[in-house]
């Protein structure tokens, strides 16, 4: 799970990470009176879940009120990569002596955390690591062992000098990893982190930007951090009601609307309709467990699609059981006005009391996937027609 | 034959008295596999149709010589149950449970290191040798004793083709599950290294999806241990970049893992990678 | 280091492990004071540094404060196993349904933390280890794992049926683990842990006995600790001097005081003066680093000792250096009277040089051991005669 | 010849700008040890008399090729510089650290067990191979190369045997002080197997004090896979029960690890056991 940067510094500070200044405004009035309260030149940032703000002109400064209003408005008006900017974070601006990247991820290859940091901080980190990787250096961290003194030393004496600097970046290399063990994190990231110049005051470390994604799967022990999911995402509405379902959805541009189970063959189904020559119109993943509800929530979702000429339900009963899917068929149909064809195949776990349930109700179910898929992409097609 | 499980295996259900736990216990004693007794705290002492449920693994081992087990309980206690399932000594856990946070199987993986077990998930179907014993949720009557290896990431694609083998009167020496997480227990090259020197085995079919380089670093073994002719499909070719395809592995980023790129690799290293699974019966059939 | 019974419990509260509520007197009047604020039957029990309180007389019930008053005065006048007890706790007497044994210690063999659990509790746990070793459960904690729940769960249902104590168990093991981790232990121990009766009240945990050893190796990571070392224990004044001071010593009684550096030489010493028809006076091992103040030290704590007839100074220099020594024994010459005859025997780093700062002074020093024992148990003899 | 060093060995010094790091720094370099760097923390750049300072392990192993590491650094930071040492791919790491809280070995004990590192120490005088290279705090001049490899619990001991063993004219192939703590890196039976296939060693003498159960260990080992003399002393037969002398793993708990069993058990394995080390030498010569 994304969140924004706003909340991501809000978490940063909570760990004693030291950010700018900042909060997050919904509209230029709130940003003004950001502004205000802050009393300083302020950077206005567009908070979207994609990179690229800054070339996409969502970052600005502002240098009073005034403008930070303008600016906030403008902003607000923008769409980044078709998404429309409905946040903004106003924070305060600070001088920037250097900036340097620190980002923490799995590395699965190895099954280990491990810590990036590199001096080339401020930009694409990934454009780095494909044309500069000496630029980047890595530090394993042992699950079992956790992250040991010496490779915050290791760290901050490849990216510091000053024994200031080198001390404030074991800090926050210590509380940036605590941030995403103790939160569960995929991806806990500060680019850049800054210096600031050495001036009346003391030169200091900050963190001016933030970006954090949660294992979805570690979300179940922090149920706290569900109230940072961003509803406002338009393009993500279905796929946030059917994960609140327990399904996996993903919209597609096809016309046959899909219900698996299972991702592989959820995948593969997709794969097939389009060797067939049709296109598939979501992914959609009923999961493990076997509730009739999830299947009448199904066909709310994908439904909803306009362009949809046909249905093909595709399962392989293991843990999911067929009879249980096709009772959930049965009670959409009578939930709803099923307008498209569906084309139903059944395999595997009560296979049979499935048939038996359908045939009563008069639906019958292909055991063959090639027969099926040829009939959904015949009926798509005649649809279309 | 079949690999790391057969008909001697005694299996302790962790996780019995819930209501996966039950339904599987049951079926996997249908279909004829030694379930020798189930674990759930504080009910020790039951029973769930003459299986005997212990308090511990412990205790359940050591009254059952159970040498197996299959967990079924929730994705915050299943890597519990993962080291007292190793700390009792078995040989090999089947973790079903689907779920279970990253960071906890980093450090389950790389605890069961230097240890004997053989963990095979989490969040994966489990292992059959058919006609002799089936631990996990797959459906046991599509499967037919025979010679031929399935290992998968995936569940029900699986099915798919253990289905398609059958029909096409291919049966199977042990089809494994191993999951469809980022991070579990055992992976593809080491059970293309078992299924290699099993005698009972002439063909392996390894079925892939997309996300991560687990084909591509299976690829690479084949290319270079693997004489028996191995078969594939990868599932994926039409998912698009940077969404969650329902698998926490299923994810495409930044241009790693894709289905093409997967293909190009396996058939690099000689494997006949199919475009749809269904056929994979009639296609291995032909090609023997 | 051992602590008493009383500092355990006060540990074990701080961790939230359920004990009775008592303090520490060390006077019979305090005593009655404490069994009065208590308004129960209480139980008075010596506070000394050995086991086997109980059939010495220094655990005893006492039904109100008066009584207290001449129990503590019993108990406060006793010796046990030879030593006088200083201090007495005073606590709650509950009544018992059932008694257990709860411990943790290292396992060496194995390099593991080791708990373990008896249902065979308020008995000498060693006896039941060496008669009934069925009757003790062991569970290993690898140290890069720590205490899994399983574990717990594993203990809690061996000694326990009621759902109630179960949780309290898998709850104390959970903070007996934390107190031995935390607190850098060598042992922590409960026995008996008790469960009371079921009457009115609900039935309940409760640590009866606490004792609690700290790795003194531990002890520089806790200074806080070092409050709770007993200074009253007169046996061991010398000790506690000399371990101020950088050295390890330990009195015995022969009439040869040693002054070795490192354990293995500092045994194999005492070992070859008894070979050699002497009798080691004490172990005195002036450690690695080489301070000629420790040597002034070493000859103030061995010359208290009465019984000495000569003292044999063996150093083989590695990390210590000779001259150091030598320097450190002229030093102690010039600050007191060393009435009896030293024997010095001089090898390895820096030998050369202590030589020559010896001879300067008109000492001399041996190069062979077996000479220079030799010499110092023919002294000694003389000494006596 | 000697196990685990030679004098291609090239040593950085963990600690070196200390006071007991820069004074054996240099008494290692005038025994010839190749003395290639030395680590401090923040103190990168500076040289002590030549040598250069860098303040990782990592820095100072790319830049100086070193294999092996001395760490004198305080007890409480003694297990960051071991876990540094080995993270940085080193073959021999020596702990001279004193003190170090038995908690943190027990860590580094189990992490390092499949690592291919061999931890000398903590709370050890080092390994020597005589005219090759000195990696500890042994007085150098009191080695001879020769054919006698020494395994040692105790520091100053161990000086006293050698010293017999040179001054009786035998040299030493290499002599190894394990340290005295209750848990440590390499133990007596690793080094046996060593001794027992280093063909320039002829016989060994291991030397031994009360508490642990470590010379008992190395007895069974001995009876069953040492071929070679090997000779011993144990110190502390007059040691008090109960008492801690010194050494945290000398004291002798509940009638365990006296020196009269251990004594008794390593003549049962066929081991020469004198009553006094500074013997050793004539001993050894006569019996050969």
């Amino acid at each position: 799970m994304k969140i924004h940067e706003y909340q991501a510094k809000d978490i940063f500070e909570q760990y004693g990470i030291p950010v700018t200044k900042g909060r997050m405004a919904r509209t230029a009035q709130e940003a003004k009176i950001i502004a205000e309260e802050l009393g300083s030149t302020v950077v206005v940032k567009a908070q979207v879940h994609v990179g690229g703000r800054g070339k996409a002109g969502g970052v600005k400064i502002a240098h009073n009120p005034d403008e930070t209003y303008s600016i906030a408005q403008t902003i607000l008006g923008l769409e980044i990569k078709g998404l429309p900017v409905k946040k903004i974070l106003v924070a305060e601006a600070v001088e920037i002596a250097k900036e340097f990247y620190v980002g923490i991820t799995l590395d699965l290859s190895v099954k280990k955390i491990v810590f990036l940091v590199s001096k080339a901080g401020g930009v694409d980190i990934e454009e780095v690591a494909a044309t500069q990787p000496e630029q980047i250096i890595k530090v394993y961290i042992d699950p079992l062992l956790g992250l040991q003194p010496f490779q915050k030393r290791q760290m901050a004496y490849a990216l510091f000098s000053k024994k200031d600097h080198i001390h404030q970046a074991m800090d926050i290399f210590e509380k940036l990893y605590r941030v995403f063990c103790g939160l569960d994190c995929s991806l806990a990231e500060i680019n850049p982190l800054v210096i600031t110049p050495t001036g009346t005051e003391t030169s200091t470390l900050l963190a001016l930007d933030a970006k954090v994604v949660f294992d979805d799967n570690g979300l179940i022990r922090h149920p706290e951090l569900e109230a940072l999911r961003d509803m406002d995402v338009i393009e993500e509405e279905d796929e946030v009601e059917a994960r609140n379902n327990g399904l996996t959805f993903i919209k597609l541009d096809g016309e046959i609307g899909c219900i698996v189970n299972g991702a592989g063959l959820a995948m593969a189904t997709m794969d097939i309709i389009k060797l067939f020559g049709g296109e598939p119109a979501n992914f959609l993943d009923v999961g493990g467990s076997s509730n009739p509800n999830k299947i009448v929530k199904a066909f709310q979702i994908i439904l909803k699609n306009k362009k949809i000429k046909a249905v093909f339900i595709n399962i392989f009963g293991g843990i999911t059981r067929c009879d249980d899917i096709a009772n959930g068929l049965l009670e959409a149909h009578k939930q709803m006005d099923i307008h498209v064809p569906v084309v139903i195949r059944l395999a595997g776990t009560n296979e049979e009391k499935a048939r038996t349930i359908l045939n009563s109700a008069h639906f019958s179910a292909y055991a063959s996937m090639e027969e099926a898929v040829t009939q959904v992409v015949e009926l798509a097609k005649r649809g279309q027609a | 034959m079949t690999i790391l499980i057969d008909e001697n295996t005694k299996v302790i259900v962790q996780g019995i008295t819930g209501r996966d736990g039950s339904f599987h216990a049951k079926g996997m004693r249908d279909y004829g596999t030694k379930i020798v007794g189930g674990v759930t705290p504080s009910k020790g002492g039951q029973d769930l149709e003459g299986i005997p449920v212990f308090n511990t693994v412990r205790d359940a081992v050591d009254q059952t010589g159970a040498n197996a087990s299959v967990i079924y309980v929730p994705p915050l206690f299943a890597v519990d149950a993962i080291y007292e399932a190793v700390d009792a000594g078995l040989d090999v856990v089947v973790c079903i449970t689907e779920g279970i946070p990253v960071l906890d199987m980093l450090s389950v993986y790389h605890y069961i290191q230097h240890k004997k077990v053989v963990l095979i998930g989490g969040n994966c179907p489990g292992i059959i040798s058919p006609g002799k014993c089936k631990i996990g949720i797959m459906p046991g009557n599509i499967h037919k004793e025979g010679r031929v290896g399935v290992i998968s990431r995936s569940g029900t694609l699986t099915y798919e083709v253990v289905n398609s083998l059958t029909q096409a009167g291919l049966g199977q020496s042990t089809v494994i599950g191993i999951g469809g997480d980022p991070v579990k227990g055992i992976n593809y090259i080491e059970l293309l290294k078992r299924f290699q020197a099993d005698e009972f085995t002439d063909t392996i079919v390894l079925l892939g999806e997309i996300g991560g380089s687990d084909e591509e670093a299976a690829a690479a073994y084949i290319k270079q241990y693997i004489t028996k002719p191995v078969y594939s499909f990868i599932a994926g070719k039409t998912a698009p970049e940077g969404k969650r395809m329902g698998h926490a592995g299923a994810i495409i980023a930044g241009g790693k893992g894709l289905a093409v790129d997967k293909i190009r690799i396996l058939e690099e290293a000689g494997v006949h990678v199919l475009d749809r699974p269904d056929i994979m019966g009639n296609v291995i059939r032909g090609g023997q």
